[in-house]
């Protein structure tokens, strides 16, 4: 377990940590737009840390560029689908736990 | 204990069969009809994948330091069968937009009395 | 190692079974539809885990791709809630029990799942794995099977891709666009327009990659023909129908897809005419090895013009009608 | 150059044929260039079964691999017969579809028409003509597609329902094919039909085979629309355009007869087939019930198309009853009602076709008083309408009278006189049509339109059929000869497979040809 | 380090169910849609992650396939719920 082993394995248990935060998050959050901001930060950092977890083992060949390129494509396509769901959500009409009248609040808090 | 390890993956592929037959034939809408033909042809597909593997061999791509591969000839028949599926599914989808369009309908149960679908 | 990837492995197709379980007792159409979508994702990571990488790829891209936007662009036209059915149940449920019996029954002389020695292993394949190598010259031993030893089976698929358009151009045929109309399109959605620009160049280079990477790597021409076509819809999605109908015409399309199909097929008559059999790549070049490269590469480039032409086309048939519905 | 390669060419030609007939655009030129490419696909055919009659079997292996690593095209006797009869059909057909689909397919849509009818006799002679499984099913579902498209392109609404049911028969029949051929892959490791069979022989009684062998069946049975599994035909064919009816009613149903009868005689084997799984008498009773059930369904029908359609149903049960007889004139009565079947029901069809050309509906009030302003029609349809009931001097007569001797043979009486009752009601629902056309006068409100004969372009395929009608119903001798030896083959095929298993030594499948290698396991 | 892999394979999978189960139970539309999102962006990082653990690391271009399919998926539902009023 040389140096670089230690660190991308670190690296890979942060990603998995934060992954699963989120993931929890997703779960147990009371309303549409908490989800999605749970989902969507988690998602990132949990990519970021995973795929640099992963980088470190690769010894600088084609799979390094392909590893990089998944990542910059993940960073720029999942803040930018998670965007566009919640400005739809919001075009659609749905609102949010604190908009929602309190006396529906048990309904959407169920 | 070991009879059921080596026959667990066939017998969920059997039940995704079933249940892909199953949403073909009790499906009231005909584009969950259509749902439920990829959902069967899916699951025919994992069968033979799944008779082509061979624990401990890897992907048949030839790499150094590779003795045990997979057999290519399943992998080559559903590359065949996936896009017959995807075909199938597209004129499918096709019918139901203009049998929408000619009977305002796609539920079975609404089509006028004899021309209704299975 | 082993037992881990069986774990994996369970545990997927348990996924898979409690997917389409729920999708049974789902009436939302568009829950339904978002389900199969998870099904084709879930099935072709469970191909790859299976060793299948080019099957994983395949339905990964056709199969949970274009399936789910179709049905999604279908959805739109035809309304979203299933009605209860009248008519009862226990017919389709005996029938299915009865066939699930017989499937059952049938799977109880199989060989062992995974055994090396098993029959199919034995008597085709050995020669695939071991001489495939050096008769077609590919690592990629699917791709020489696909595109050498059977051919013949890739065109007739080609045709059944090039049949798929003719019977969707047939029922829905391509509305051209007036200009008056309405310009369609996520227009609102600035951020979408602009990484959607930067996104599709890349989607694009990664297909031509696919295209020719096909020999070496997973791919090949049915993959790289939908993720072609993949980024041209996502351009039409975003930008509307009439500016992707300005880039790429539905009836060059139409000429394309007969292109992929006649490139493909002529590759057979020019071995026929060089005195092989129909499709024998040995032909084509001095050198048996060079004339199944070039054999393999010109189909492949024949079978990816094809797909892409008739993939992007069927979502032409698809979105006119879509955005037609929507206009009146 | 063009023997070597007799036995690709049928498949390849329309196959090249299909795209380039969607680049020719105009509806003439891509009209012309099919009825071109389909009667070169007829020589090449005649040669074919003269090649297949004299030589006994033609191998080609695609791609130049041997056998079983390579695909295999493998032509004999009976499946160049059907090959005949499929290209014939489909060139008739096309000659008359010219004007018959102007009132019945959009303008838009001829180009597509007619490159659909290519790419559905490509797979049609694909299914013929290919020697591995998985082949089969490739060019089953090229043929499938080709004909979901045309039987939607009509302008009646009912065509988009009758024809998704088809879709989504044809695809869960299709799929069952797969299955068992992928259940047989797993038990034998090869795909390759003769190949096939040799290594299945070495596990009788596995249960995966027999399982394969019956999802199988189960799958081809609703392809060819056997009793229980025919609800797709009748509205299919009705609301098809009458072009598309004319051809799918004389070759669709018939490939998959043939297919059938290629896996019980070359794959699977006689007693294996029907002394183990017994599926003799499970054919025999819904051949009958077929017969009796269409038959009665065509009598009450009021429209002509579905009546004809239920009596392609019943002649399907016909030949499904000649091959669960499992004898060698049991076959070749089959094999002759496959051909016989192809020229009455396409005459039919087209006659049927002219009058909704000229009269607008096909019901039968509408062919009141016809027999005297469509003459030609009438008595073309006349003619074969005898033939269905199989009047002497007709083809319909010839293959009733092999199939009832077949039956006497085995002295299976009741057999036979189902047969004969079959025909009584054909004469009912043939009878009901003639009566209207010739003993009803012309209803007034249609006196005044001009009602007249139909261009010579629809009445020459349609006599040419009927004169077949005639002809190969005085002079059997092609029709018995090419039947009976594509029988004695099958039947010569399924014993070598037998007693080679008999004697021991188990030899590869095609050691024959080349040298031999290793004994297989 | 292949013990981690293995583990970080495994915590993806446990990830992948709990957004699959938000898909199942969604009760808006829009949570069925981010659960889907969630577990096609989840699955690239299991690809990844197993594709190391099983020394065949040149299988990412399956990876790649997959965000760039799961994004495309995601315009086309946006572009559905234009057409279709989305609170049902």
């Amino acid at each position: 377990m040389d140096f670089l082993d230690i660190v991308s394995s670190i690296l890979l248990l942060a990603g998995v940590f934060f992954g699963l935060s989120g993931a929890v998050g997703l779960f147990r959050f009371p309303d549409f737009f908490t989800r999605i901001h749970a989902a969507s930060v988690t998602d990132s950092i949990a990519a970021i840390l995973i795929i640099g977890g992963l980088l470190l083992q690769t010894s600088f060949d084609l799979n390094t560029a392909k590893l990089v390129f998944i990542l910059l494509f993940l960073l720029v396509t999942s803040p930018t689908a998670s965007h566009a769901l919640a400005k739809s959500a919001r075009h659609g009409g749905l609102l949010t736990l604190a908009e929602s009248s309190p006396q529906d609040k048990q309904e959407s808090a169920k | 204990m070991s009879f059921i390890l080596d026959y667990y993956n066939y017998w969920i592929v059997v039940f995704l069969m079933m249940a892909g037959f199953y949403i073909v034939i009790s499906a009231n809408n005909l584009v969950k009809k259509i749902v439920g033909l990829n959902i069967f042809q899916t699951s025919v597909f994992m069968l033979y994948i799944s008779m082509g593997k061979v624990t401990g061999g890897t992907a048949p791509i030839v790499a150094e330091g590779v003795t045990q591969y997979s057999n290519p000839l399943p992998h080559v028949l559903i590359l065949t069968a996936i896009v017959v599926g995807v075909a199938t599914t597209a004129v499918g989808l096709a019918l139901v937009v203009r049998i929408k369009r000619a009977y305002g309908t796609v539920e079975e149960n609404e089509f006028d009395n004899k021309d209704d679908v299975i | 190692m082993a037992e881990f990837i069986d774990l994996v492995l369970l545990a997927m197709l348990a996924m898979l079974a409690l997917t389409a379980l729920r999708i049974i007792f789902l009436k939302d159409l568009f829950a339904v539809v978002m389900l199969f979508g998870i099904y084709s994702f879930l099935s072709a990571l469970i191909f790859l885990n299976l060793d299948a990488v080019d099957v994983a790829f395949t339905e990964a891209s056709v199969g949970a791709g274009i399936s789910t936007v179709l049905m999604l662009v279908t959805l739109a036209m035809t309304g979203r809630k299933e009605k209860q059915s009248t008519h009862s149940s226990l017919l389709p449920l005996f029938v299915v029990l009865v066939t699930g019996a017989a499937l059952i029954y049938g799977t109880l002389d199989m060989p062992p799942f995974g055994h090396p020695d098993n029959p199919v292993h034995q008597h085709v394949a050995p020669r695939y794995i071991e001489e495939s190598p050096k008769e077609v010259g590919l690592p990629n031993m699917v791709t020489s099977v696909l595109a050498s030893y059977r051919g013949f089976d890739t065109l007739g698929e080609t045709v059944v891709v090039f049949s798929a358009v003719i019977g969707v151009l047939s029922l829905l045929g391509v509305r051209r666009k007036k200009k008056k109309d309405l310009e369609s399109g996520l227009e609102t959605h600035r951020v979408l327009h602009v990484v959607a620009k930067n996104i599709i160049p890349l989607v694009i280079l990664f297909a031509l990659y696919v295209q020719f990477h096909g020999d070496f790597g997973p791919g090949g021409g049915f993959q790289a023909g939908v993720i072609a076509a993949a980024a041209f819809i996502l351009y039409a999605l975003v930008l509307g129908l009439p500016k992707a109908f300005a880039v790429v015409g539905p009836r060059f399309l139409q000429w394309m897809a007969a292109a992929g199909v006649l490139l493909y097929a002529s590759v057979g008559l020019y071995s026929m005419y060089k005195g092989g059999q129909f499709l024998d790549y040995n032909q084509l070049a001095a050198d048996p090895i060079a004339g199944q490269h070039y054999g393999i590469i010109i189909i492949e480039l024949g079978v990816g013009i094809t797909v892409f032409a008739v993939m992007l086309n069927i979502f032409y048939a698809f979105g006119s009608q879509a955005e037609r519905s929507n206009v009146q | 150059m063009l023997e070597q390669h007799l036995a690709a060419l049928p498949i390849i030609l329309p196959l090249i044929a299909a795209p380039i007939a969607l680049i020719l655009g105009r509806s003439v030129l891509s009209w012309g260039f099919a009825t071109l490419v389909s009667g070169l696909a007829f020589l090449l055919s005649w040669q074919l079964l003269s090649a297949a009659l004299s030589e006994g079997v033609i191998s080609y292996a695609v791609g130049g691999w041997a056998p079983p690593w390579g695909i295999e095209l493998r032509v004999d006797a009976a499946n160049a017969f059907v090959l005949l009869a499929v290209t014939a059909i489909s060139t008739l057909v096309l000659v008359y579809s010219k004007h018959s689909i102007e009132k019945e397919v959009k303008a838009t849509n001829h180009t597509l028409f007619y490159t659909a009818h290519l790419l559905c006799l490509a797979g049609l002679s694909g299914i013929l003509i290919t020697g591995d499984a998985f082949n089969l099913f490739v060019f089953l579902e090229i043929s499938s597609l080709a004909t979901y498209t045309l039987v939607s392109l009509a302008s009646d609404r009912r065509c988009l329902t009758a024809a998704f049911r088809y879709l989504v028969m044809g695809t869960i029949g299709a799929t069952f094919i797969l299955i068992g051929v992928g259940l047989l892959y797993m038990k034998t490791g090869t795909l390759n039909m003769l190949d096939l069979a040799e290594r299945i022989d070495l596990y009788d009684s596995s249960r995966t085979i027999n399982t394969g062998l019956a999802f199988i069946m189960v799958g081809v049975s609703i392809k060819l629309a056997l009793f229980p599994l025919h609800m797709w035909l009748p509205p299919a064919y009705t609301h098809a355009p009458s072009a598309v009816s004319a051809f799918l009613a004389s070759t669709a149903t018939k490939v998959a007869v043939y297919v059938m009868i290629r896996f019980i005689f070359t794959v699977f084997g006689i007693d294996h087939v029907f002394v183990d799984m017994g599926m003799g008498i499970i054919l025999m009773v819904l051949a009958v019930v077929a017969i009796f059930k269409c038959s009665y369904m065509a009598t009450v029908q009021s429209n002509v198309k579905t009546v004809l359609a239920y009596s392609s149903v019943a002649q399907i049960g016909y030949m499904i009853l000649g091959l669960s007889l499992v004898s060698v004139s049991g076959l070749m009565a089959s094999m002759i009602h496959i051909f016989n079947h192809a020229l009455m029901k396409g005459a039919l069809f087209m006659a049927v076709g002219a009058v909704f050309y000229r009269v607008g509906s096909v019901e039968i009030k509408d062919f009141a008083g016809l027999g005297r302003k469509m003459p030609l029609t009438m008595a073309a349809f006349t003619i074969a309408g005898l033939s269905i009931i199989g009047v002497p001097l007709t083809v319909g007569f010839v293959s009733k009278w092999y199939l009832v001797s077949a039956a006497l043979e085995q002295d299976q009486w009741l057999v036979a006189a189902f047969v004969l009752v079959g025909s009584l009601f054909a004469v009912m629902y043939i009878g009901r049509v003639i009566e209207a056309a010739y003993f009803q006068k012309l209803p007034e409100s249609r006196s005044s339109e001009d009602i007249k004969e139909v261009s010579w372009l629809m009445l020459v395929p349609m006599w040419v059929l009927v004169i077949a009608n005639i002809y190969f119903g005085i002079d059997t001798s092609l029709t018995t000869e090419a039947a009976n030896s594509a029988s004695e083959w099958l039947f010569q095929t399924n014993n070598m497979l037998e007693n080679k298993v008999m004697e021991g030594e188990v030899l590869e499948g095609h050691a024959i040809e080349e040298k031999a290698q290793e004994v297989s396991s | 380090m292949t013990d981690i892999l293995a583990a970080a394979c495994i915590a993806i999978l446990v990830v992948m169910a709990i957004a699959l189960a938000r898909a199942f139970k969604a009760p808006t539309v829009y949570d069925r849609v981010l659960g889907v999102n969630m577990f096609g962006t989840k699955t690239v990082l299991f690809i990844a992650a197993s594709g190391f653990l099983m020394g065949r690391p040149d299988f990412l271009d399956i990876a790649i396939v997959y965000a760039l399919i799961n994004f495309i998926g995601m315009v086309a539902v946006l572009r559905f719920f234009e057409y279709t009023s989305p609170i049902e």
